[in-house]
């Protein structure tokens, strides 16, 4: 395993690099060359007003969109680094980082349980002829699935409601339903979509202990957009700041509190609200 | 009551102008009259207020059992009656052990007419259960199914006219060919939605038709693939009567396959990815399943029954023309995935049942059995729109059984 | 285990479930009458239905056949070869006595195989595909229409000699009937070697309109057009014709000659000429049986109505003279004696065909169809 | 070159026949995404009440032009009831069902009518007589365009540049945008949604209605089965277009037509169908919501 630092980024150890990424839709461009690094061990924010492209450079890193411009380079603990702009979703996936959803996109007619087994897809091999057969492989298989997935659902503690269907759950415990899918897939970085959006205070710190500890437990570094300043700021090791596609900001969130330009964003936003 | 009474005066009187033109006037070309069908006006105005009056009351029933539901007092007080059939063992193993004596027994007491439709009958139990993979599970609304139906029967036909190919090898064949047309056929339409697919594969469908219909070398076109034998068993000459048995036997056996594959891929991990593909293809593909594999997986396995059954039909039938692979049939095919409730399988199988087999029975109403046949659709969408059976998801027993107490 | 008592019981099915075909003697006799009686087909099958339950309805009143009331038993069949089969087993195990039907050939090539075995006499009005008589695969199989090949030969000859086209563009409506007679048509054509084939091509059943069809027979300048299929599609096309101001002849076979042509296509009717069975209007038993329907539903009866009004009359004849309903009497009733039908004077040949349907081409002057010599 | 003239007029009358129907569905499909299966035999059934209407208008002795008026006009009226009752009995009570309930309902629905139509008057095809007279002036290129092509083509410009009035300028136009942009906030904002869809079948059904009775006209035939193809490919059209787009329903169906024109001028007619139906998978493999739908990128 890895050394666990919590300190600044160190070039020869990251686990996400991603270099002057840029995205234009039409004649817009809605990223602007953003440069952001992950290291392990790590918990980073991604923040900035409504509309500044977070979520859009979300959706280049794990493959919703082929970035214009730019490279997003993964060094994952095991395995080779390599350039991973344009590669399918579910690759990003299988390399190993996993994402949830800004509005939570849950498999809503299936269990809980079954949710978090969807995850456990790319790791696994079973495929029709093995699933009719239901050979030994097969079998071992599936009862691993099921043990991984009953162990994330009471990490995030979910497990009373396993076999519920997943729309009937309440808010709070979808979102903590969309972090164990994604935990299944055995990320090395989990990438957290405004994993806080719509809950009270009590599900927010919740949240927020949750997220610390699957970074401490589980060894899995964390990088979320989020609009909760409070959960940034308690949470997170280092905070990037965009506005307009651009990055405006990096740097501990004692700095960010303190950096002028990131006062005027939020406060030229704040003023609009 | 008395409003009620005044309202469903009010459609019968609605009911009396919409069919004027068509019920009460008819036009005689011939001798120049128009011939004024009066009591037809009668009959609609009666007809019209009695079902205006029990459709009124069939509606308020069913809002008040929504309304129910709402407060939260459903299945979990009283699950219906679907529900306890499957899972509870004490009424689950009776039925079973009846119906598989019923079934057993069913040829060898009726007329061959009886076991001929149920043959067909069990033809769209297969064809049903496999569409049910593409639409039920992988949520692949697919309206030209009847063309791996077709690719089936004319594998089958074809083989034998030209090669003499027998029964037990082009079997195996026609779901193979089946499932490569799924995969050649699906391949070209991955990125579509919803709606889009539905035209796309619509157009297939009548592709399939018109290509057969023209390519006479080889399909015979119009005339037909004529004499095609019954299912053979080590080369005893047998009756018709006892064909359609020995049919009807072999199509139990290929149902309970059926049953038995697709029960065993939906609780697996390839069924779940067709699941989860069906609620939600982005998130389903961030999990990290690749959409195409799937996608092609559950076009293939869905058509490879279509192929199979296609045999089977070819066979009973001794005579395949094009006419056999129309609209309608995947429409039919459909409706029985739809009506049985999307995704479970004990409803599909009612649903074919009930589909195939009531437009015979309406046989005694001779010319209204198709009108009957459409009405019937639309009353058992309106009635159960979620379909004749829910889908019920399977509980995985983990190590824990704290399951239990988890509904509580 | 389940499998295991299955297969046991497919043994027992075997071995044992030789059933015995044998309908009780019952004072009445069942006719079964298969067509399309629903779907996009039924104008071709509810003609010959109405024709059967008519001639029934008259001999029941009149005392019934050999003193036995008739029951017609309708049995729609969409023409789809699945539904022809559920038909015939239906009507097996209802016991009829025989058969009119099926309408469509392939229908008809589906069920005749469970009559053959329930020795059953099925007569279509028309199924007009040659293999059904001429292969011997149906020996029970007889029809009151000419079959395709005859009616392709007179189009062609006709066509080639008396109109003298020498460019001659062939339709056809992709359906078993109409493609069969402009495949014999082709034939036919192409061995005499007066002319020449332009244009062989199949239109849509049911597609909004054929102008484009029209523009690439004007295009080919054929002088004339054999059109095999039924009226609608005919009456669409010699509109069209007219429409795009073409004026060459068109030539189509029985399942256009018929009051459905005249009606729908009206003016554009007139000089359209069409195969079909010997003028037989002035026939007496024809002009009743168009009376007394005309009479009943207020309407020219439909396509096949005389086929199937001839069928009814040969079987309930054939009946009269076997003195029952037994298969070999009825066989050879069908094909001694001649009977005086709504389509001629015919008996049956070895194989099936009506022999006496004699054939000519009609031409539709002043709107009616009048013979040519 | 006069030959491609004339295919190309021949596609240009097919297709706007489509057109006509297109709209119903594709309006239909904005607002509820239901795949109205019945709205081709409202189509058929406009043009039996036209057939009726002038049949018994010709035997009381009316005559030419009047007979045309009243015909359309009451079949437009019958069609308008037929759509509105269809959406009430066979859609309504299926809104909150799940998303493929309506389509089957619709499709029964659909082989209600037909067997209606077949029962109630006759399953034989009927003549349709020419309601639209031959004009003088196009008579020197009646070989490329008639007269009554030319009343179709017409008619249906003028429908659409109508309907597009009635979306952009009325106050039910608003409506029915409001409602297929969003639902629930249309009714917050005080729009009756039940109205506005009952009204979206309304026009979708006139329009129907005056295919039909364009088309009766024009080929002189009709029985209870021709609404199923059309309406087949009025929504190949409409999906070919972008489903749910209005301009896009025309486009479609223009190209629909001309595509079978050619396909069959220049090709064969037995495989019309097969270019049509290609030229639907190419445009939407290329193209995957059709030429003018909005390509759709998913939220995410």
């Amino acid at each position: 395993m890895l050394e666990v630092s919590k300190t600044m980024a160190e070039p020869d150890n990251i686990l996400l690099e991603v270099k002057d990424l840029t995205m234009d839709f039409g004649g817009l461009r809605a990223v602007d060359s953003v440069s952001l690094n992950v290291c392990p061990g790590e918990i980073v924010a991604l923040i900035g007003p409504n509309g500044a492209g977070k979520t859009t450079f979300f959706n280049c890193v794990t493959g919703m969109y082929k970035p214009t411009n730019g490279a997003v380079m993964v060094h994952p603990p095991e395995g080779k680094s390599q350039k991973i702009n344009g590669f399918k979703s579910n690759r990003v996936t299988t390399i190993g980082m996993a994402r949830t959803f800004q509005n939570i996109r849950l498999f809503k007619n299936m269990t809980v349980l079954e949710n978090v087994m969807i995850g456990r897809h790319c790791r696994t091999t079973t495929s029709i002829i093995g699933a009719i057969l239901r050979g030994s492989k097969t079998r071992r298989q599936e009862r691993e699935t099921v043990e991984i997935s009953y162990d994330l659902l009471e990490k995030v503690g979910l497990v009373d409601v396993a076999d519920e269907f997943a729309k009937n759950l309440p808010y709070g415990a979808q979102r903590r339903l969309e972090i164990a899918r994604a935990m299944a897939t055995d990320p090395f970085l989990l990438l957290l979509d405004e994993p806080a959006a719509g809950m009270n205070p009590q599900e927010t710190k919740a949240l927020d202990e949750l997220i610390v500890r699957i970074r401490d437990t589980e060894k899995i570094s964390i990088l979320l957009i989020e609009h909760d300043m409070k959960l940034v700021m308690n949470i997170s090791d280092r905070i990037y700041v965009m506005e307009y596609g651009k990055e405006i900001a990096q740097g501990s969130p004692m700095d960010i509190r303190n950096d002028p330009k990131v006062i005027k964003a939020y406060l030229g936003e704040d003023s609009d609200a | 009551m008395v409003d009620n009474i005044k309202r469903s005066l009010l459609v019968a009187l609605w009911f009396v102008f919409l069919t004027f033109p068509l019920m009460v006037v008819k036009v005689n070309t011939l001798k120049n009259i128009v011939e004024w069908r009066w009591i037809n006006m009668l009959w609609v105005a009666i007809g019209s207020f009695v079902l205006s009056i029990v459709w009124r009351w069939a509606m308020e029933r069913r809002q008040l059992k929504s309304k129910k539901a709402e407060q939260g007092e459903e299945e979990s007080v009283k699950p219906g009656f679907g529900q306890r059939l499957l899972e509870d063992p004490k009424i689950f193993k009776p039925v079973l052990i009846v119906l598989a004596l019923v079934t057993l027994v069913f040829p060898l007491v009726v007329d061959i007419y009886q076991a001929n439709i149920m043959v067909l009958a069990l033809i769209f139990v297969v064809l049903g259960l496999g569409l049910n993979v593409t639409v039920g599970l992988a949520g692949l609304l697919d309206l030209g199914y009847v063309a791996f139906f077709a690719v089936g029967a004319y594998t089958y036909g074809v083989l034998n006219s030209f090669f003499g190919f027998g029964f037990w090898i082009s079997l195996p064949l026609g779901g193979l060919m089946g499932a490569l047309f799924g995969i050649v056929l699906g391949f070209p339409i991955l990125r579509l939605r919803g709606d889009y697919l539905a035209i796309v594969t619509l157009g297939f469908g009548s592709i399939a038709k018109i290509v057969i219909e023209n390519w006479e070398e080889v399909f015979n076109g119009a005339k037909g693939i004529a004499n095609i034998p019954r299912p053979g068993f080590f080369g005893a000459e047998m009756s018709i009567h006892t064909a359609t048995t020995y049919t009807y036997y072999i199509m139990i056996l290929m149902v309970l396959f059926a049953i038995f594959i697709t029960n065993r891929l939906k609780d697996s991990r390839v069924g779940r990815a067709w699941m989860a593909l069906r609620e939600d293809e982005i998130a389903c593909v961030a999990m990290g399943v690749d959409m195409a594999r799937t996608k092609l997986s559950a076009y293939a396995f869905g058509a490879f029954w279509a192929g199979l059954a296609g045999v089977i039909f070819a066979s009973r039938n001794t005579y395949i023309n094009p006419n056999s692979f129309t609209f309608m049939e995947s429409a039919l095919v459909l409706s029985i995935v739809v009506m049985g409730g999307m995704g479970s399988i004990i409803g599909v199988i009612i649903a074919a049942l009930v589909l195939i087999l009531m437009p015979e029975y309406l046989r005694a109403f001779s010319e209204y059995r198709m009108l009957m046949f459409g009405a019937v659709m639309v009353l058992m969408m309106i009635f159960r729109p979620e379909g004749l059976i829910a889908n019920v998801r399977r509980k995985y027993a983990g190590r824990k059984v704290v399951t239990e107490d988890a509904n509580a | 285990m389940r499998k295991t008592v299955i297969k046991n019981l497919v043994m027992v099915a075997l071995l044992g479930m030789i059933m015995p075909a044998t309908g009780f003697a019952a004072d009445t006799i069942k006719i079964g009458v298969a067509g399309p009686h629903t779907g996009d087909l039924a104008p071709y099958g509810i003609p010959t239905k109405e024709a059967a339950e008519m001639v029934a309805a008259q001999v029941n009143a009149a005392g019934g056949v050999l003193g036995m009331q008739i029951e017609v038993l309708p049995m729609d069949d969409q023409c789809k070869p699945e539904i022809a089969t559920n038909a015939a087993t239906k009507l097996v195990s209802l016991d009829v006595d025989v058969v009119i039907g099926h309408v469509c050939s392939g229908a008809t090539k589906a069920a005749m195989g469970i009559y053959k075995e329930a020795k059953i006499i099925a007569v279509s009005p028309s199924a007009t595909n040659p293999p059904l008589t001429q292969s011997g695969d149906y020996p029970n199989f007889y029809r009151t229409i000419a079959p395709d090949d005859d009616q392709g030969k007179l189009a062609s000859d006709f066509a080639t000699d008396k109109l003298g086209a020498k460019r001659i563009a062939i339709l056809h409506d992709k359906g078993d009937y109409g493609k069969g007679f402009a495949d014999f048509a082709k034939q036919f054509i192409e061995a005499g070697g007066k002319a020449e084939v332009v244009l062989f091509e199949g239109v849509t059943p049911g597609a909004m309109d054929y102008s484009a069809v029209v523009q690439k027979v004007r295009r080919e300048k054929a002088d004339a057009v054999i059109f095999g299929g039924y009226h609608p599609e005919a009456s669409k096309l010699v509109s069209q014709m007219n429409k795009k101001r073409m004026k060459i002849p068109f030539i189509g076979p029985d399942g256009v000659k018929g009051n459905g042509f005249l009606e729908i296509a009206g003016k554009d009717a007139e000089g359209v000429y069409a195969t079909g069975p010997m003028d037989v209007s002035d026939y007496a038993v024809n002009q009743k049986a168009k009376a007394d329907y005309t009479s009943k539903y207020g309407k020219e009866p439909g396509t096949f109505f005389d086929q199937g009004y001839a069928a009814m009359q040969v079987i309930l004849n054939a009946i009269e003279v076997a003195g029952g309903t037994e298969y070999a009497a009825l066989e050879k009733a069908l094909k001694s004696s001649y009977v005086d039908t709504a389509v001629g004077k015919i008996k049956f040949d070895a194989k099936g065909d009506a022999e006496g349907v004699g054939f000519s081409v009609f031409q539709v002057q002043d709107g009616k169809f009048v013979e040519l010599n | 070159m006069e030959y491609f003239l004339e295919l190309s007029s021949s596609g240009l009358v097919r297709g706007s026949i489509y057109a006509l129907i297109a709209l119903g569905y594709t309006m239909v499909y904005g607002i509820i995404q239901l795949i109205n299966f019945a709205h081709g035999e409202i189509y058929m059934i406009g043009a039996f009440v036209a057939l009726i209407v002038s049949g018994v208008l010709t035997i009381y002795g009316f005559s030419g032009i009047s007979i045309l008026i009243l015909a359309a006009l009451i079949a437009v009226i019958y069609a308008a009831a037929y759509g509105y009752t269809l959406e009430k009995i066979a859609y309504r009570p299926l809104r909150n069902a799940p998303r493929l309930s309506p389509l089957i309902s619709a499709i029964g629905m659909s082989l209600f009518l037909q067997n209606y139509v077949l029962l109630a008057q006759t399953p034989d095809f009927l003549r349709f007589p020419a309601l639209i007279p031959d004009f003088e002036f196009m008579e020197p290129i009646a070989h490329i365009m008639g007269s009554p092509e030319l009343v179709i083509v017409v008619t249906s410009a003028v429908s659409m540049v109508g309907l597009t009035v009635l979306i952009k300028y009325t106050r039910i136009g608003k409506a029915m945008r409001a409602t297929q942009q969003d639902m629930t906030m249309a009714r917050l904002v005080g729009v009756n949604v039940d109205n506005v869809i009952s009204m979206t079948f309304i026009i979708g059904s006139v329009l129907a209605a005056i295919g039909g009775v364009l088309v009766g006209s024009y080929i002189g035939q009709i029985n209870f089965y021709i609404g199923f193809m059309a309406g087949v490919k009025a929504f190949t059209a409409a999906v070919l277009g972008g489903i749910g787009n209005i301009p896009g329903a025309v486009l479609g169906a223009l190209v629909l037509g001309l595509t079978e024109a050619y396909a069959a001028g220049y090709i064969s007619s037995a495989y019309e169908d097969v270019f049509a139906f290609g030229v639907l998978v190419l445009i939407l493999i290329f193209r995957p919501s059709g030429l003018l739908g909005k390509a759709v990128k998913q939220k995410v």
